[in-house]
């Protein structure tokens, strides 16, 4: 029982890390580029929703939707700003400007928020927890919703790119941007349309994040954003289910080791693992596997 | 011979401008003239060029993005750390200098040997798959290092794995880390350190096996097909990075009475790579300056109050973006372009040439 | 088509060796430089190569042609070692490849240029031949970094050696330019130069006079025939260009879909019906 | 709001004092603080910034014989930067200093400090690695030796349950600091600790270190932690239906300010603290008071380790004569020695401090009853 309960926690981390890491994977596979901004929009995420549910009173969905459009709207006016003017550029100069990027978004948290910690609201996702076997298992309302909503967000995501039109395009841009170009595809709106959904993404996953685990602060995002990362890797990054496998393997894994190898150790071993998996599939667990033309 | 002479202009400007600076600091500090503030940078203003110089010869020179640096520079200062109090304690060495140096060699071997034992996996991968577990081990790094326990007895030093029940004198702490440190860095020894890079990095480049590792940067198959082991060379290239990390670590460590191993967490090794893209990647001297400039700039920007830390992110984005903007660049060269001509005047007929070869 | 190159074709004579190939007659006394014996890969089930039989003297100009797609690079390839044969073996001077790497193959004596250019761009023509005289000239890190008298002396022994290699192609004067910045015949025959110094026993040219106009494509079918007399080597190149072809190779294999269809010199191929049926006869046609 | 105009009233009255007393030229003191203002500790660095910044503005509304030119520096908890802090600090004149904030950029410059001859007073660095070997570092807090011993002792002497837990930080000086003498004490009084699990600064989720007390029959569990972790800990509890006593220390006051949690969670907890921001005493009410209007939030233990830290620099100076103008080398040696002679009345205590730079004060325990610190008696 002791390690289904760690089970259950595990998918629970674990899908959090796996919608975050949708938004690595996808603006990686589109844009080419590690936005290591990505975290610090999941800490604007907590904070919007929060403000809208505890200072503005707006009811719990309203108050997740607001921190999913400000989110959104942020993304895509982060892209067309800082990395926009820098398409032509290194990967590298990317990064950087993406770097500082993040660095801006936690100082201004840190100028509008104050740095004391904040607790955010259980009402927000106020379902009931279930109790299994006799209340030997008890899953919390939290990890219900997030593993649900892990599921459901996987699922659109699949369809909508796979289905639509704009879902095309974006496969497109991805496999070659000089050609989709040349179809008359608009990358700029595509790229700008990738950040968008991560970015609403990431909303959701600050929502997610501090409902479970309800401190946070201007430098909530920044560690499970790369934990995330990691898992994009883990998964195979650009890849859509790898994102979603690698995020729940890496979070299965943080938390059986710190149940029953070491909490000191934890996140040696997370990384560890991650090495390993590397190193026998180079490209992670569900990466393309692409042969150098010679 | 163009191309040989510029090298050697852009060598002896390197060497020129460090050892200048050198000469107007120390030349400050005898009259007094530099700001404590200033003063007590000077040391960590080396082992970050260090650092950026070191970074720049795997992600320049041998093409490969590395995002773990900080920990080859973790493992050298704790190892400086314990060296350097292990001879103290144990064989009364008080020669401050010599056992500098003997820290930084031990730092910098230790350091190299982690450079290998991570080298290994890591340079069977590519690209940002590369990138990733560089992160990784700077990480697990960072983790151990938490749970490393060292104390030293009599001539004997011993090590606790999550186990701080040691004899004697503890060196490190755990996560406590490094405490009660004797301070022996010097800026005559960061100084020295920077020139050993320089020269390293430098002769390196213009040698057989430089040329090799620049080769597998800019065609691997093709540096293969002629060759070049290719795994040697990265290798080379990755280890030789990771001793001057190492030997920068052991010179910071022993700069501060006190190192704790969240100083060298993935923040440090982005830090470091923020140098070298500024820098201009694969560019020593532009290195050594950003490391410079953005290790004073924080300082400079005390005045800001709280919104010092927000302008330092502003900052950064702008400059990358204006470097690196293809039309902000152009607008840029064509504002230095009049200067520029003044100093080509002489030779217009290559200035010709040469803006012919542009358009193409 | 030039006298020289002319000269060179009448002077060659074919004969067939016990193995069922056939090599210049003045090659055949010894190992040939090359033995392919049933040489296949796969790609996910699809046979890229099939069956490649092929034997080239040692001093041999030998054509690889065939249309696009036939696997011609990819015969390159098995033969430099990017790629691990499914079936069959590549022998070099007659030791079997199997399992080696590139760098071994390369230290084999096999050298070769790219279809798509692959220099290192950003570094000087001179740096270019160094890099190849990377394995010939050589001196240890140590060396480099201290600048001990070995560096010096090697150093100068490299530049020696690159600037009489890069006289072959009469390009001393552009040693100090960047490479990536040449014109793009320039570029190709850098390429060679390069491959050149790694002191092949075989030289793989891979379409080396793609995107040459007529003049330096004659040019260059001297150079490849100066380039046999003066190193005595073997080479082996693929192109599309038939005047080329015809004009310097001695023997010329055809490939289609994977397969060898046809083997023989230039009049034997340009009369053999098959391959005018799947190659040459569209070809000429287009190319007029 | 009535209470704020009042106070208002009051400090214009003062104000209108000092600026008679002003004439008889009042001795200005250059005090800096160091602290991080930004980065992932800020939040200490501003609770103790703001502590300060009050106790300053109240001597130099006051009007004693000394005044308070009281600046902040921000030195992200990162040892480097603290130096860099301190230099610019001593360049900008100084006279001691008031910091730093957390334990390991304390350590470093107090080093620096030492050999420069720079009185410091921390107000809230415990390690004992910050005072070791140095007489001119000061504390304000308790050392986390003491505190873990005290906690044991309290367990012990008062009854608590004796099959005990402990959850700490491993990554963090403090915690350790506090788990490694408690864990000591703990077996040396023969209490069972049956459960020690760790955690790191990148830790969110709680459960596996609150099962494995749970599973283990633990009674009390001791956290020697700050409150932001011990808020985590406190709800993961609560979803696992886990009711253990527990048993806090210093770190632990703020948990019932934190915006948004639900103090009914922490219902019960005891901890060990000098500083209560709940007492009733008219000098933490006008601290509270104050804080709240100038800062929006209740101080923490942080904040009133700082207030109290002022106020001790100022009567040290006074007690060894500071004079305007004077360098702090010049006052360093004067200050030690003052410091170890004067008694501060605080709003965490009456303090009085030894040569090896140690505070003594009495630690008062305190439960949390419906949503406020009460004292406790067993």
């Amino acid at each position: 029982m002791f390690f289904l309960s760690n089970l259950v926690n595990g998918l629970s981390l674990g899908s959090i890390y796996a919608i975050i890491a949708l938004g690595y994977t996808m603006v990686y596979g589109i844009a080419k580029m590690l936005n290591f901004a990505h975290g610090d929009v999941i800490m604007v995420g907590a904070y919007v929703s929060f403000c809208a549910f505890q200072y503005w009173g707006l009811p719990p969905v309203v108050s997740i939707l607001a921190a999913m459009v400000f989110c959104t709207v942020l993304g895509v006016v982060i892209e067309g700003t800082a990395y926009r003017p820098l398409r032509q550029a290194t990967s590298l100069a990317v990064l950087i400007t993406a770097i500082g990027m993040s660095y801006l978004l936690q100082n201004l948290a840190l100028l509008i928020f104050k740095s004391d910690p904040k607790n955010y609201p259980a009402q927000i996702i106020g379902m009931p927890g279930i109790s299994l076997f006799g209340g030997q298992l008890k899953i919390s309302g939290v990890t219900l919703v997030t593993i649900l909503a892990n599921v459901v967000i996987m699922v659109l995501l699949t369809l909508f790119i796979n289905r639509t039109k704009l879902g095309k395009a974006m496969r497109c841009v991805s496999e070659d941007r000089g050609a989709a170009e040349l179809m008359g595809i608009s990358v700029n709106r595509t790229i700008s349309l990738t950040f968008a959904i991560g970015s609403a993404l990431a909303a959701i996953a600050g929502v997610l994040l501090c409902s479970a685990y309800p401190i946070f602060d201007p430098y909530t995002g920044s560690m499970p954003g790369i934990k995330a990362f990691t898992a994009a890797v883990f998964g195979g990054i650009g890849s859509i289910p790898g994102a979603m496998v690698g995020g729940l393997l890496l979070g299965i894994i943080e938390i059986l080791s710190r149940a029953y190898i070491s909490t000191q150790l934890a996140d040696a071993i997370v990384f560890a693992v991650l090495i390993v998996v590397l190193l026998v599939k180079p490209t992670g667990l569900l990466g393309k596997q692409i042969r150098e033309k010679v | 011979m163009r191309a040989k002479r510029k090298k050697l202009i852009y060598n002896a400007v390197t060497f020129g401008l460090v050892i200048a600076a050198f000469l107007i600091c120390q030349y400050m500090i005898s009259t007094g003239q530099m700001t404590r503030s200033l003063r007590n940078q000077l040391i960590p203003i080396c082992c970050w060029i260090v650092m950026a110089v070191s970074l720049n010869l795997v992600v320049g020179i041998s093409g490969e993005l590395s995002l773990g640096h900080a920990g080859f520079m973790s493992v050298g200062a704790f190892t400086g750390i314990v060296v350097s109090g292990w001879l103290l304690n144990a064989f009364q060495m008080e020669d401050v200098t010599l056992r500098l140096v003997l820290a930084m060699a031990a730092g910098g071997l230790l350091a190299g040997v982690a450079g290998v034992l991570i080298g290994i996996p890591v340079l069977r991968l590519k690209g940002d798959y590369l990138a990733i577990v560089t992160l990784a081990f700077g990480e697990i790094i960072r983790n151990v290092m938490d749970c490393v326990y060292v104390s030293v007895e009599g001539q004997g030093l011993y090590f606790g794995f999550l186990n701080n029940k040691l004899p004697g004198t503890l060196l490190l702490n755990g996560p406590n880390g490094a405490v009660g440190v004797k301070k022996i860095a010097t800026f005559t020894a960061g100084f020295i350190l920077i020139i050993i890079a320089l020269v390293v990095i430098l002769n390196l480049i213009n040698s057989r096996s430089g040329r090799a590792i620049m080769a597998i940067r800019d065609a691997r198959i093709a540096a293969e097909s002629v060759g070049i082991n290719i795994t040697k060379y990265r290798m080379m290239a990755f280890v030789t990075s990771a001793i001057m990390a190492g030997m920068a670590g052991a010179l910071y460590g022993l700069n501060y009475s006190t190192l704790v191993a969240s100083k060298f967490k993935f923040d440090q090794s982005i830090n470091v790579l923020v140098f070298v893209v500024l820098g201009g990647i694969g560019n020593t001297l532009g290195a050594v300056i950003a490391a410079t400039a953005l290790t004073v700039l924080p300082e400079m920007l005390r005045d800001f109050g709280q919104y010092r830390m927000l302008v330092y992110a502003v900052l950064l984005i702008v400059i990358m973006l204006t470097t690196n903007n293809p039309t902000i660049r152009t607008f840029l060269d064509r504002l230095i372009a009049p200067v520029k001509r003044l100093f080509r005047k002489k030779n217009a007929a290559e200035l010709l040439k040469q803006t012919g070869g542009d358009a193409q | 088509m030039s006298e020289q190159v002319k000269k060179h074709r009448a002077g060659t004579k074919m004969v067939p060796v016990p193995t069922n190939a056939i090599v210049p007659e003045r090659d055949v006394d010894e190992i040939p430089v090359l033995e392919t014996r049933h040489l296949g890969i796969e790609f996910g089930g699809l046979k890229a190569v099939d069956d490649f039989n092929l034997t080239i003297g040692k001093t041999e100009i030998a054509g690889l042609i065939g249309p696009n797609g036939a696997g011609k690079t990819t015969v390159f390839n098995l033969l430099t070692k990017v790629y691990e044969p499914t079936t069959g073996a590549v022998l070099i001077n007659g030791k079997d490849l199997h399992g080696m790497s590139i760098v071994q193959a390369s230290k084999l004596g096999i050298a070769r240029t790219f279809q798509n250019i692959r220099l290192f761009d950003k570094m000087t023509v001179e740096e270019n031949v160094r890099i190849g005289l990377h394995n010939q000239i050589k001196y240890d890190m140590f060396s480099g970094i201290l600048r001990l008298p070995r560096y010096w002396k090697q150093e100068k022994r490299q530049h020696e050696k690159a600037m009489e290699l890069l006289d072959i192609f009469g390009m001393q004067d552009l040693a100090d330019e960047v490479s990536g910045s040449l014109p793009y015949g320039v570029q190709r025959r850098l390429e060679i130069v390069r491959a050149l110094a790694t002191d092949p026993k075989l030289l793989l040219l891979d379409e080396p006079a793609a995107g040459m106009n007529p003049h330096e494509t004659e040019e260059l079918m001297e150079n490849i025939a100066k380039i046999r007399d003066r190193f005595q080597i073997a080479i082996l190149l693929i192109e599309h260009d038939m005047s080329l072809v015809m004009g310097v190779c001695e023997g010329i294999c055809v490939l289609n879909f994977g397969r060898v269809i046809a083997k023989g010199t230039a009049d034997e191929i340009q009369a053999n019906p098959v391959v005018i049926e799947a190659y040459l006869g569209k070809k000429k046609e287009a190319a007029k | 709001m009535k209470k704020l105009l009042a106070m208002l009233m009051a400090a214009a009255l003062l104000l209108s004092c000092a600026t008679v007393l002003a004439d008889e030229e009042a001795i200005t003191l250059k005090i800096a603080h160091i602290g991080p203002l930004t980065g992932a500790a800020a939040v200490y660095g501003n609770a103790t910034s703001n502590g300060g910044k009050i106790a300053a503005d109240e001597i130099n509304a006051a009007g004693g014989k000394y005044r308070v030119e009281y600046t902040t520096y921000d030195d992200t908890h990162d040892a480097e930067t603290s130096v860099n802090a301190y230099s610019k600090a001593l360049d900008d004149g100084a006279q001691m200093i008031l910091g730093t904030t957390t334990t390991s950029p304390c350590i470093a410059v107090s080093a620096e400090a030492y050999e420069d001859r720079v009185f410091m007073l921390t107000p809230s660095a415990s390690s004992t690695a910050v005072t070791a070997d140095k007489d001119n570092m000061y504390q304000v807090c308790f050392t986390d030796p003491a505190q873990g011993t005290a906690s044991a002792e309290y367990i012990k002497q008062n009854g608590l349950p004796t099959k005990v837990a402990v959850i700490y930080n491993n990554a963090d000086a403090y915690s350790t600091g506090i788990y490694q003498t408690f864990v000591d004490k703990a077996k040396e009084l023969g209490l069972d600790v049956v459960s020690e699990t760790t955690f790191t600064d990148s830790t969110k989720d709680f459960t596996v270190q609150v099962n494995d007390a749970k599973n283990a029959g633990a009674e009390l569990v001791f956290l020697p932690i700050y409150y932001g972790p011990a808020s985590m800990i406190l709800q993961t509890a609560a979803q696992v239906e886990y009711k253990p006593v527990w048993f806090g220390v210093d770190g632990m006051d703020g948990i019932l300010t934190i915006e948004g949690f639900d103090t009914s969670l922490a219902e019960g907890v005891l901890l060990l603290t000098p500083f209560s921001a709940d007492a009733q005493d008219e000098k933490t009410k006008n601290f509270v008071a104050t804080y709240q209007a100038q800062y929006g939030e209740i101080p923490n233990q942080f904040a009133a380790d700082a207030y109290d830290g002022v106020y001790a620099l100022v009567a040290a100076a006074e007690k060894a004569g500071v004079q305007n103008g004077a360098t702090y080398a010049d006052i360093c040696d004067a200050m030690i020695a003052a410091m170890q002679e004067i008694t501060v009345e605080g709003v965490t205590g009456t303090m009085t401090w030894s040569a090896n730079g140690e505070v003594t004060k009495t630690p008062t325990a305190v439960i949390i009853q419906n949503g406020a610190y009460v004292g406790f008696n067993k």
